[in-house]
């Protein structure tokens, strides 16, 4: 930055106690209507999860991930699971897994619902705030006739899963997707068809795919770009179904600035990550056998963990997120949880995308990169 | 030079020709791990970004191993090779100094600024090293360290009361 | 002789001294009196002036109507219920119910609100200039509701009276209300930079510059009516629609001044100068208490303003059903064109703010020239068209 | 995409706002009106005496050690006492999935708040009924 610019620039702190920014706080620097430098600030939200972690044992840290990201709670506990299933190999039954994936996808579908309406409150239209949030209560509601709680589910134990599919909760889930379905177009027309939302989206928070993997972002931001990563496909879990369905991994080709994404490239991409979740979910219904949902040993085999480091990982909605454990022989607590959340990477990417953006642009690159306090806090 | 899906022993055959002092240990699938001493991280690392032409800087943190033992460990995947490396780096001391590789990976720029405050591990040449979660009355206390003493007083009530058979390097543990 | 006193001799005879105190003391009492009493019949004059003044049928008919009835109390409460009446919509619009706890569909919901804002404290910021800050907010208001004065909303109901009468129409109150509402920007800019905060100080520059840019494709879209009916008295435009009213005539001016006054007023779509999601409020972040509620009146008096405007211009005010009286038409058509000023502020996102002032001058400002150019061509080469449109 | 074009998009907008300006809203009415709550809700406990043989596996399955135990306080021949804290219960179901005894029993009752703190730290005589005392406010029944 030239010295003489800096001098007539001002500081504003896009804050904490903010309308839009409620629990994070990145000071922008201004001058006149431009932002010259961004300094994303972390530290509102810190639990010390992880070492709350340390004296919980492998039944109850699962509870902990939940609770970072109330939005994809299905996706941010199983991590946590997928690691202390490497360390000890528990044999997780058929109908578990298909269970484990259905729900992974229809969490993803509720979060994108989520996202939706942030990102459209964000933009300024109060409307679209709160129409996907009417049928992301369908959605709530089918949670809750699964597991017993709308957000806080603690659905997957080590070796399997706690409740099973009851018919009630299956109709409700064939209620939410037939919602999600039918309202689609209609998003569709609110969301990419009007013309205020491409005005104040397109071209806006733009970067390319090398500089997108050199920052770590991962999920949609990247798949926008062009590239299908996504751990569905590349490092498929055993103790998931993901495998034994062919699907394809949705990803946004933009032919005027081909290797790159802006804000209004990472929505459409979110429109087809629903799509295909959806379309998972309809592949993996009928494929559900009967059987025990959890393996019998589990709990046994759970109690005490051998030495060991097993690293579990997940394809969120927001990117990669993954948790790395270490324990020390016959150990009922892990002796080290690292939690690496998808918005570590995409809210310290802020540093990079937004210098050379308008003040006014800031909530929509803000809101496109899908970030959620808990991940970057634990 | 990303190649068939098999090529993560192959980028760390590559690495090993070029720094014989560095051994690798194949984990299950396409995963391998570099045991790298502490002055070779950043040519280590500076090979990787040639060699891997998409790679994801994707966490990078700290194992404290009790006694000033502490342990680095940097973790690295690229889509095209479906492939995910991982470098082990031990250090020693009361706070340990490494490089740093920030400027390579910008991603890991804020795992290090979180590391250096939960562990007290200094990353040299950093940009600017602030705290960048804890409140300030932690800052310097180092609270992911095992001598961080916390508030045990309901532990008895939890189920992890059992005494818990494990090595016993001295340091007590969590 | 002067008193003795046990054999001494006095130079001053203290005793009678003394007694004509009292006379002296009486005396300026009296003077007292006088001048109170003549204080006293000087106001007495004063109202029995203004009584007598008013007591003519004619000014009292006006006080009336100005205080009363097309006047402030009327005003008032149609503020009150335009307030309740967007909430409800944008409730519906959002899938939700609005104020529903307070009366029946929530309608004394406005007045707690009212009472509530009036009694909250009124917190001054430190950097605030004081007197400043006191004075804009009613100063706003006040310029806000004196265009009301010149909306005909009945033949002979509305405040300036029928032409005939001593007060009889301007014959030039299309302009008068486009000349007070050229203040409002300076307002809006003077609170933004008087309360002293960085975001409201924002909002403020924005505001100005959000009105500067829509006030003029504004008003020359008001110029075709005007040219059509031959005047720029808004009652005159108002009777010459009769016979049809100028939407048929002119649907793309009503459009521009449509978009135009919704970016004046500064509602959703060019929400730039309160855009919450950047800067709080504002211009009007750092107002509390009684500033905050004369200043939100405003804005929803500026909504109700012009949609006032557009019935008058392009729905032809008091003109429709012939049984109604004058008024309720008017009333009718100010709802269903306030309900569709709502609704189209609530489907928008917000635009930046150079969008705003770029929409403004490179479409709007074009289109309203080009109306006004076609509008002169129509009067010149269409036979039929000015008897039409003279009407009765 | 050309003038056309938004002009289009506007206008398809504006049907779809218009729509659903005159539809029912979705929202009820809280306090008096409540949705219909799964039976498999997670919210208050109930703890059965009966069934109760102080075995302690809910103390120790708690992850935020929630609940405290009363060995002493005996109404049946072997059954506990039980004090929930509900200013620290997640509501995870871990207590009543690890009592093999069916002492234990979720309730779809969630709201469950309470004047000051130590009001929510159930006792034994709160732990076992539902009925609380109803909620009056300005005349109106909340509870």
């Amino acid at each position: 930055m030239s010295p003489d610019i800096l001098d007539e620039a001002s500081e504003i702190w896009f804050g904490p106690q903010h309308v839009s920014a409620h629990g994070w706080a990145t000071k922008l620097t201004l001058v006149g209507d431009y932002i010259v430098e961004c300094d994303p600030n972390a530290g509102y939200f810190h639990r010390s999860a992880e070492k709350c972690l340390e004296f919980r044992n492998f039944r109850q840290g699962s509870m902990i991930l939940e609770r970072i990201c109330m939005m994809e709670a299905f996706l941010a506990e199983y991590p946590y699971i997928a690691a202390v299933e490497k360390i000890v190999d528990l044999e997780v039954p058929e109908r578990a897994k298909i269970m484990r994936t259905i729900m992974l996808e229809f969490n993803r579908i509720h979060s994108l619902q989520f996202w939706w309406g942030q990102f459209a409150g964000e933009l300024g239209l109060f409307a679209m705030l709160l129409w996907p949030w009417v049928d992301r209560e369908y959605t709530l509601d089918a949670f809750e006739t699964l597991t017993g709680s709308r957000h806080t589910i603690s659905y997957e134990t080590p070796g399997g899963v706690k409740y099973d599919f009851t018919p009630t909760f299956l109709s409700k889930m064939e209620i939410a997707l037939s919602r999600v379905k039918e309202r689609m177009p209609v998003f569709e027309d609110m969301l990419a068809g009007s013309p205020t939302f491409r005005l104040r989206t397109e071209g806006v928070g733009h970067y390319t795919l090398k500089q997108a993997l050199k920052w770590g972002l991962s999920g949609p931001n990247v798949k926008a770009c062009g590239l299908p990563m996504d751990l569905r496909k590349d490092d498929p879990d055993p103790n998931l179904a993901y495998d034994m369905i062919d699907w394809e991994v949705p990803t946004i080709h933009n032919e005027n600035h081909p290797g790159e994404c802006d804000a209004f490239d990472r929505l459409l991409q979110r429109f087809k990550e629903i799509e295909t979740s959806l379309d998972i979910i309809d592949k993996l219904l009928p494929l559900l056998p009967e059987g025990p949902i959890v393996d019998p040993k589990a709990r046994a085999k759970a109690n005490r963990l051998p030495e060991g480091e097993g690293y579990g990982r997940v394809e969120g909605t927001r990117g990669v997120t993954t948790v790395w454990l270490k324990t020390m022989e016959k150990a009922q607590t892990p002796w080290r949880a690292k939690i690496r959340g998808p918005c570590f990477a995409s809210y310290y990417s802020l540093k990079h995308i937004v210098p050379g953006a308008r003040f006014a642009d800031f909530p929509a690159i803000f809101g496109s990169l899908d970030p959620y306090p808990g991940w970057w806090d634990r | 030079m990303s190649d068939a899906p098999g090529s993560a022993s192959t980028v760390a055959r590559a690495v090993i020709n070029k720094y014989p002092d560095i051994e690798s240990k194949p984990l299950d699938g396409n995963k391998v791990e570099l045991i790298v001493p502490r002055e070779k991280i950043r040519e280590v690392v500076t090979m990787l970004d040639e060699e891997i032409s998409d790679a994801l800087p994707e966490s990078m943190f700290g194992v404290d191993l009790t006694e000033n033992k502490y342990e680095l460990i940097y973790i690295f995947w690229s889509h095209e090779g479906k492939m995910l490396i991982q470098l082990r780096v031990q250090l020693e001391g009361e706070t340990p100094e490494i490089e740093s590789v920030c400027d390579i990976f910008p991603g890991l720029e804020w795992h290090e600024r979180e590391t250096h405050e939960m562990f007290g591990i200094n990353f040299m040449h950093h940009p600017d090293l602030r705290p960048l979660l804890l409140p300030d009355e932690l800052v310097g206390k180092f609270p992911m360290r095992k001598s961080f003493e916390t508030d045990r007083s309901r532990m008895d009530e939890t189920g992890l009361a059992a005494p818990r058979p494990r090595p016993k390097p001295g340091g007590e543990s969590s | 002789m002067v008193g003795s006193l046990g054999g001494y001799e006095m130079q001053f005879d203290f005793f009678t001294w003394f007694g004509g105190l009292w006379d002296w003391i009486w005396g300026i009492l009296l003077w007292f009196w006088g001048i109170i009493k003549w204080l006293v019949i000087w106001i007495l004059d004063i109202i029995n002036g203004i009584w007598a003044l008013a007591a003519v049928p004619e000014n009292f008919m006006f006080l009336f109507r100005a205080v009363v009835m097309p006047g402030l109390i009327f005003l008032l409460l149609a503020l009150i219920f335009t307030v309740w009446f967007t909430r409800k919509i944008w409730a519906r619009v959002q899938d939700r119910r609005g104020p529903t706890h307070l009366g029946k569909y929530g309608g004394y919901q406005l007045f707690a609100d009212a009472v509530k804002l009036m009694a909250k404290e009124t917190i001054i910021p430190d950097k605030a200039k004081r007197w400043m800050y006191r004075i804009l907010p009613s100063l706003l208001l006040i310029i806000v509701l004196i265009p009301f004065a010149f909306i005909p909303w009945d033949p002979y109901w509305n405040i300036m009276g029928p032409p005939g009468q001593a007060f009889g129409d301007l014959s030039v109150s299309l302009v008068l209300i486009f000349a007070l509402l050229t203040a409002v920007p300076v307002f809006s800019l003077l609170i933004g930079w008087v309360t002293g905060s960085k975001y409201s100080l924002i909002g403020g520059f924005r505001s100005a510059n959000n009105q500067f840019a829509s006030e003029i494709p504004m008003v020359i879209s008001s110029v075709g009516p005007a040219m059509l009916a031959g005047s720029l008295s808004m009652y005159s435009i108002v009777a010459a629609q009769t016979s049809i009213w100028y939407i048929v005539l002119l649907p793309i001016n009503f459009a521009t001044f449509l978009v135009a006054s919704i970016a004046s007023v500064g509602t959703f779509p060019f929400d730039a100068p309160v855009a919450d999601s950047e800067i709080i409020f504002g211009w009007r972040t750092e107002l509390s208490g009684i500033y905050f509620t004369v200043v939100y009146f405003a804005e929803f008096a500026e909504q109700m303003l012009y949609s006032a405007i557009m019935v008058a211009l392009f729905f032809g005010g008091f003109n429709g059903l012939p049984f109604l009286p004058g008024i309720v038409n008017f009333l009718i058509k100010w709802l269903v064109v306030y309900f569709i000023f709502t609704v189209v502020t609530s489907s928008f996102y917000r635009l930046r703010q150079d969008q705003i002032v770029h929409l403004c001058w490179k479409y709007l400002l074009p289109l309203s020239i080009l109306n006004v150019v076609l509008v002169m061509f129509a009067i010149v080469y269409i036979p039929g068209l000015l008897p039409l449109v003279i009407g009765g | 995409m050309g003038f056309v074009g938004n002009l289009g998009d506007i206008f398809k907008i504006l049907k779809h706002v218009f729509r659903q300006v005159f539809r029912r809203p979705f929202t009820y009415f809280y306090p008096f009106e409540d949705r219909p709550y799964p039976e498999r809700t997670r919210g208050r406990h109930i703890h059965v005496r009966e069934n109760c043989t102080a075995c302690g596996q809910c103390v120790r399955a708690c992850p935020v050690a929630a609940i405290r135990i009363d060995k002493e306080d005996k109404k049946f021949e072997k059954d506990a006492a039980l004090y929930f804290d509900y200013t620290r219960c997640i509501f995870c179901g871990d207590c009543v999935s690890s009592c093999r005894f069916d002492a234990l029993y979720h309730t779809p009752i969630v709201d469950i708040s309470e004047g000051d703190r130590d009001d929510l730290v159930y006792g034994p005589d709160k732990i076992e009924t539902l009925d609380r005392d109803p909620l009056e406010w300005r005349g109106r029944r909340f509870r």
